[in-house]
């Protein structure tokens, strides 16, 4: 089998399963639809795994499967970029979706959109391959709508819920403000470089990176900075960075199992991925770097302070998903591409195993999120639990758990960074660190401890989910534990990521091995602000469960800004909906009642009939008339004739 | 001696005459078809002064069958006339006037 | 002296011929008396347009030559408008059949007017000769006159004749003084002799103008292009249906043909002249027609403005004098033909003895009524609208195309914008049969009372201009390939 | 001026007045007789042109054929000739105008230097045996015959069209029709009914 073959049936294979599983799956019926997505989504799996086997054999690839348009010298092509970084995502990928796959039989076995559901995520799972195993900013391009797409679609699954729907619009109008700076800058590639292949685009960054060109009010901007801060836009709003963050908690409507694959593990870092993707060009730009950390640091900062009083369990994790998104963006404006990805790769698993613990536990609470409603569940789910805990641990970064490598790392990629900014950026993402803690085991606390909250009859129904839901728990608990372990020397001594991306961040006089970072890990403040963050969640939730409601008394002011997340969404809704809103009046009114509907077309059509019955008194029916205009008509082509 | 433009003024008069005299018509229809023939007639003026300056007989020729046409026009043209007459009772160029618009 | 031979006569084999069998119709029709109208003229008449139509097709892709010394063109152009002509001809006297029955018009003179009529076309079609242009000119003009006034009784047909017979002799009588100046100036009436003179005459020479633009004005005038249109609205409105279906559809292809052996075999090479002629004629006529179409409540009249504007859009195919053109210009004809007999064939189906169905408000609910032909007739509106996937918008694509690839882009511009204002009342057409009831008293007339094989052959004429979209691109190389050698570049 | 020119300019004038007095007097009789006045000096012009068939043509075609229709016709339907130019003066400034004009660039066109004698001169005249009917009939029957036959259709398309319009059997006329009235048997007529014989009934 060739390569291209190979690597064209990976796509290809999840495609074929959502168009199998969405069209005929009322006729084939939800097991064999269910069936048909989760083969194609397995042997995607599979076939990356041999990918990625492959590549880290060495066997890169980079070439054109299909040119489908050539318009002034530009080639509109599928092609794929197969190298470590684009082998790793699919892996991942292809990984979690497989998981979610299998859970989701568990999950949804209930909802009558069964198989429209698997189609989705298979289809899900061909844009996002295409996303990452493209070659050209065209390609990217597509699949980066795609998976918006069938991110649109999935939080909106539930249409006939209210929130659902607007949850749905609001996604879609932020992330339009993302893709409309995403565009802008692939058109500015295009304009610049004339290519839109990653490659030449690469080849060619350093020979332009002193190009500079008109902006507004005679500024000057350098093109390579305005190419990255435009595609950083883009990266913004899919992988919902302040203050393009707002869609993310409400896709929380979204089926949770979506929640976990796509608004936690994969799609919302495709921006992470497209600046890891992009890193030659971000590392000529010094400016857009610093952007990138300062943004990147903001949100991990901001979002970790909102997790903590949320007390929806879903949203919890959704906001912990914004702030983690936060680190790795850190760990991108720090040019620590690498470890940025491999902040991705762990979160991808531990976050999408919290997702889907959560997911265990409401299924068992009967679509109950509220966690000051549940507790106690530790002894009637105990895989739930465990795995629940494991994911925490990974996610407060304590050793020698996946999360503890890949945070740690960026927190001395941040310490030891020269980008304007790496000072600030590396406070909030230490105060992040106990934030993290501090709202994890808020979470286990609430959910799995202390007295149990609902009412008699749900208690009653308690049970641990079935099989296909714990089976990716505890599948998804195991890379959870041992990721950052096994992966991080690679990563760090740059024999994982090769040159697939430019190598930087972390000097090489600190010790990050695995070895090296636990044994440095409790002379370090990082570890003993988890355990701060831990022991403060066990003393308000469990110790002294009085103490939360004393403190946001006291810290009401605060309080209130937490709760209405810095007032984000009001802002939106007052400056740009209402805005908008009343500027769309004005103009409907005004602009295309009055002027358009009133004065252009109305008008012109009014000036056609009036010019019609006109015109149609000459046709008077009086034969010398009509004599008369040929004899006008002859008589006029001879004089121009005879006079011009 | 008489040159070419001679006859073909002949022509032209001939020619805006009749053209004229069609639009200027407004009672009779007869007037119409008669103006119709000038017309033909200084068509063939011409052809026949060019036939003869340039020693070709085709356009000559060419009159012959103008002339032929020129009749089968008249007869049909008045046909039409009859027709038309017998059921409007008028030939009058102003009661032509039920189709328009 | 030449000799003649066989091979000349050949050339000329479809209109001998249908000259001969119109001729021996004639008498039979006399001899043969029976309950129904023409019962032995009407199928011999079928009969021998459809075996003339094959007979043209004889002389397809054969190389282009002029045979009876120099009168006729021998050419794939010819064989296939001939042919065409002949087909569309049949087609329309079978459309006609009943409705001309009913109105004591199905007579056999009608028939064998149409015939000689035919035969007038195919000359116009072949010619290489002013002569055998003007003769073939007249002989479809008379026949056209005796077909129009033939509906005796009727006060409308007897003045759309009177009407057409005195413009089209005066526009006849232009053109034929444009044709002695012509000789006059180059000493020669075949048209490749005229061409020939084109090193000899200056472009600025007065008479070469003046010659040339009488000689378009007698073609715009055969065409019914602004501002020598206005014949063409009265004349479709005051004759009987099925004669406005004979003028209107079928000579549109011997027009393209005069123009065709006029102004590209003749007078190519003074294509400055005539260029602005044909560009202002065909924009006038797009507008006035496309305007003047909304303030009509008759659909007779309305397809006459219709089409005066779409003869503006062929005239667009032609002014560039390119060959892309010249195919454009063709393929907008034949497509315009066989969209025109669907509408008035349409308008036939639905009318009655003593009930013509020509008023908009007869198509008010013509989906409740009668479906099928509602569905058909909206195929023929969007094609005549140029709404795709029908054939009509690829005709007026092909023409936009070829007008923009000589560099005209305002005129494309300004055509389209006006193509859009005449979409309206096509549409209103639609909007009619399918959103409006019909008034009282018009619910009652069934639309059901025409034959069941009218229903076939109408509904295989307008499906298949939709049909035919997949091979548009055959055909339209088909149409390019027989104007091989026509055009400038 | 020579004899030629004399004929010319005389015949020339007439032509013009004549066909001028066509399309404005009032009786239309009238202007049947003044167009067989032009037609007959057309003619003549048409002999100084060496176009001697054609001039015969024209006299017998138009003035023996043609001008006999069209009189036939003005004489057969009963126009109101007292009204026929009513208002006629009100359009004639504009017809003068547009005439004038289109006379004036014609003349304009024909005077530009095209047909003038030095580019076109007046050719020799044909030795007396020249015949030009002969001559014409050479043309017309063998390089035209093909146009000659269509000339041919047309004349017959005229005498179709024309009895096709014109002939036309009244209903509401009686009129006895012989063939029939010969064709008639005993039998169309006369029916031989039987009645059954009644029994009559004596009280």
């Amino acid at each position: 089998m060739s390569r291209e073959l190979l690597y064209l049936l990976i796509p290809l294979s999840c495609l074929v399963a959502a168009l199998v599983a969405g069209f005929l799956g009322s006729r084939i019926g939800r097991v064999n639809a269910h069936r048909a997505a989760i083969g194609g989504v397995g042997l995607a799996f599979a076939l990356s795994c041999v990918v990625a086997w492959d590549v880290f054999a060495g066997n890169h690839f980079n070439g054109t499967i299909y040119t489908w348009a050539i318009s002034g010298g530009t080639h509109f092509v599928i092609g794929f970029l197969i190298d470590p970084l684009s082998a790793v995502m699919m892996v991942i990928v292809t990984f979690v979706s497989l998981m979610v796959h299998i859970y989701t039989i568990g999950y949804m076995a209930e909802d009558p959109g069964y198989t429209r559901f698997f189609s989705y995520i298979a289809l899900f799972t061909f844009a996002m391959l295409m996303l990452v195993m493209s070659n050209n900013f065209l390609q990217l391009f597509f699949g980066w709508e795609a998976v918006g797409l069938v991110s649109y679609l999935l939080i909106g699954f539930w249409y006939e819920r209210d929130s659902a729907i607007r949850a749905n619009m609001k996604a879609f109008l932020v992330n339009r403000v993302g893709d409309f700076g995403f565009i802008l800058g692939i058109g500015a590639v295009l304009a610049l470089f004339g290519s839109l292949d990653y490659q030449s685009v690469f080849d060619a960054a350093p020979a332009l990176a002193d190009r500079t060109t008109q902006g507004p009010f005679g500024s000057e901007w350098h093109w390579l900075t305005l190419i990255c801060l435009l595609l950083f836009v883009g990266a913004m709003g899919k992988s919902a960075q302040v203050p393009l963050h707002v869609w993310l908690p409400d896709s929380m409507e979204g089926p949770t199992p979506i929640s976990a694959l796509i608004h936690a593990a994969t799609m919302v870092t495709a921006g992470i991925f497209l600046v890891a993707r992009m890193s030659p060009l971000f590392e000529l730009s010094l400016t857009a770097l610093s952007v990138v950390l300062i943004v990147g640091a903001l949100t991990a900062l901001l979002m970790a302070f909102v997790a903590l009083i949320q007390t929806d369990i879903k949203r919890v994790v959704a906001y912990s998903t914004l702030s983690q998104l936060g680190y790795m963006t850190v760990a991108l404006g720090a040019s620590a591409y690498s470890v940025a990805i491999f902040h991705l790769a762990t979160h991808a698993f531990f976050k999408a195993l919290l997702f889907l613990a959560a997911g265990s536990v409401i299924i068992a609470m009967h679509h109950e999120q509220d966690m000051r409603r549940m507790g106690g569940l530790r002894k009637v789910m105990p895989v739930t639990y465990v795995t629940c805990v494991i994911g925490s641990l990974a996610l407060a970064g304590i050793p020698p758990f996946a999360g503890f490598f890949s945070k740690d790392a960026i927190i001395e990629a941040v310490h030891y960074s020269a980008t304007p900014g790496a000072g600030f950026a590396y406070v909030a993402v230490l105060i992040g660190v106990i934030l993290t803690a501090f709202y994890s085991f808020r979470l286990v606390f609430m959910t799995f401890h202390g007295e149990g909250r609902m009412d008699s009859k749900t208690r009653a129904h308690l049970h641990e989910s079935p099989k296909v839901v714990t089976f990716p728990l505890i599948a998804l608990a195991v890379p959870s534990v041992l990721a950052g372990l096994l992966f991080i020397n690679v990563t760090m001594d740059g024999s994982l990521f090769g040159n697939s991306i430019v190598p930087g961040g972390v000097p090489g006089d600190i010790d990050m091995t695995a070895g090296g970072m636990l044994a440095h890990a409790p002379f370090a403040a990082p570890f003993w602000l988890a355990i701060l963050g831990i022991a403060g969640a066990w003393v308000c939730y469990l110790w002294k469960p009085e103490l939360p409601g004393k403190v946001a008394q006291q810290w009401g002011g605060l309080y209130r800004v937490l709760e209405k997340k810095y007032g984000f969404d009001e802002f939106y809704q007052r400056v740009f909906a209402d805005g908008a809103r009343g500027l769309g009046d004005v103009l409907s009114e005004w602009g295309d009642r009055r002027l358009i509907d009133g004065w252009l077309v109305n008008g012109a059509a009014r000036v056609v009939v009036r010019t019609a019955s006109l015109v149609r008194h000459v046709q008077s029916g009086l034969v010398y008339h009509y004599a008369f205009v040929m004899i006008i008509g002859l008589v006029a082509l001879m004089s121009w004739f005879l006079f011009r | 001696m008489i040159p070419l433009s001679h006859y073909l003024i002949v022509g032209a008069l001939l020619f805006a005459i009749s053209v004229v005299g069609i639009f200027l018509n407004r009672k009779n229809l007869v007037i119409i078809l008669m103006a119709i023939e000038l017309l033909l007639l200084a068509a063939n003026m011409n052809f026949v002064a060019f036939s003869h300056y340039l020693g070709n007989l085709s356009g000559q020729v060419f009159v012959f069958f103008v002339l032929t046409v020129a009749a089968a026009e008249a007869a049909i043209g008045l046909a039409i006339l009859i027709v038309l007459f017998r059921t409007r009772r008028s030939i009058n160029v102003q009661d032509l006037d039920h189709l328009k618009g | 002296m030449t000799v003649l031979s066989a091979h000349d006569f050949w050339a000329v084999a479809p209109e001998i011929y249908v000259a001969t069998l119109a001729c021996v119709i004639l008498v039979i029709d006399l001899y043969v008396r029976s309950v129904r109208p023409c019962a032995a003229a009407y199928p011999l008449t079928i009969a021998t347009l459809v075996s003339a139509g094959l007979l043209c097709l004889d002389g397809l892709f054969e190389p282009t030559q002029t045979v009876l010394n120099g009168l006729v063109m021998r050419d794939s152009v010819s064989a296939l408008l001939k042919s065409g002509t002949c087909f569309g001809t049949a087609a329309v006297l079978f459309y006609a059949r009943d409705y001309a029955a009913a109105r004591g018009l199905w007579r056999g003179e009608y028939l064998v007017l149409a015939l000689f009529g035919v035969v007038g076309m195919m000359a116009m079609i072949g010619a290489a000769h002013l002569l055998t242009l003007y003769v073939g000119i007249e002989l479809l003009a008379l026949c056209l006159y005796g077909m129009i006034a033939m509906e005796r009784d009727s006060v409308r047909a007897a003045e759309a004749a009177m009407k057409y017979f005195i413009l089209g002799a005066l526009a006849s009588g232009v053109l034929l003084y444009g044709m002695s100046l012509l000789y006059g100036l180059t000493g020669s009436l075949s048209l490749q002799a005229v061409s020939g003179a084109t090193g000899t005459l200056e472009v600025s020479s007065l008479p070469l103008m003046l010659a040339i633009s009488m000689l378009v004005v007698g073609l715009l005038f055969k065409l019914g292009a602004v501002p020598f249109h206005m014949w063409v609205p009265d004349v479709y409105d005051g004759s009987a249906t099925s004669t406005t279906l004979y003028l209107s559809a079928v000579p549109k292809l011997a027009a393209f043909a005069i123009l065709l052996r006029l102004l590209s075999t003749g007078l190519e090479g003074w294509i400055e002249i005539w260029q602005d002629m044909l560009l202002v004629a065909a924009l006038l006529s797009i507008a006035l027609g496309n305007v003047v179409a909304i303030a009509q409540s008759n659909i007779k009249r309305m397809l006459a403005y219709s089409t005066i504007s779409n003869m503006g859009f062929l005239l667009l195919g032609f002014f560039a004098g390119t060959h892309a053109g010249y195919a454009a210009a063709m393929f907008y004809a034949v497509i315009y033909m066989v969209t025109t007999l669907a509408a008035f064939s349409v308008i036939l189906a639905l009318s009655r003895s003593g009930f013509e169905s020509d008023s908009l408000d007869d198509f008010r609910g013509l989906n409740k009524r009668n479906p099928w032909l509602a569905l058909l007739m909206l195929i023929v509106m969007f094609s005549l609208a140029g709404i795709p996937p029908t054939a009509g918008f690829f005709a007026k694509l092909m023409v936009l195309q070829a007008a923009l690839e000589a560099g005209f882009v305002a005129v494309v511009v300004a055509a389209v914008i006006l193509a859009v204002v005449g979409a309206f009342y096509y549409l209103r057409i639609v909007k009619l049969m399918y959103f409006d009831d019909a008034e009282e008293g018009v619910l009652t007339i069934s639309a059901h009372g025409y034959r069941r094989s009218m229903k076939w052959v109408l509904t295989v004429n307008a499906i298949g201009l939709v049909a035919v979209t997949p091979w548009i691109g055959e055909v339209i190389d088909f149409i390019g390939k027989s104007l091989m050698g026509f055009g400038l570049s | 001026m020579t004899f030629l020119q004399m004929i010319f300019y005389v015949f020339a004038a007439i032509l013009v007045v004549s066909s001028l007095l066509v399309v404005t007097v009032r009786n239309p009789v009238r202007a049947a007789l003044f167009l067989v006045l032009a037609f007959f000096s057309a003619a003549c012009l048409w002999l100084t042109l060496e176009a001697e068939f054609l001039a015969i043509t024209l006299v017998l075609v138009y003035v023996g054929a043609v001008m006999v229709l069209f009189l036939f016709v003005i004489m057969m339907l009963d126009i109101d000739i007292a009204q026929m130019r009513a208002g006629f003066a009100n359009y004639l400034p504009l017809g003068l105008i547009v005439a004038i004009i289109m006379a004036g660039e014609l003349t304009l066109v024909m005077l530009s230097g095209e047909f003038g004698d030095a580019e076109l001169p007046r050719p020799a005249g044909h030795s007396a045996d020249y015949s030009n009917t002969a001559a014409l009939g050479r043309l017309v029957y063998t390089d035209y015959v093909y146009t000659f036959e269509l000339a041919a259709v047309i004349l017959l398309v005229a005498i179709i069209a024309a009895i096709s319009l014109t002939l036309r059997r009244r209903p509401e006329t009686r009129y006895q029709a012989p063939e029939e009235q010969v064709k008639v048997r005993k039998k169309d007529r006369l029916r031989i009914v039987k009645l059954p014989r009644r029994p009559e009934k004596r009280p």
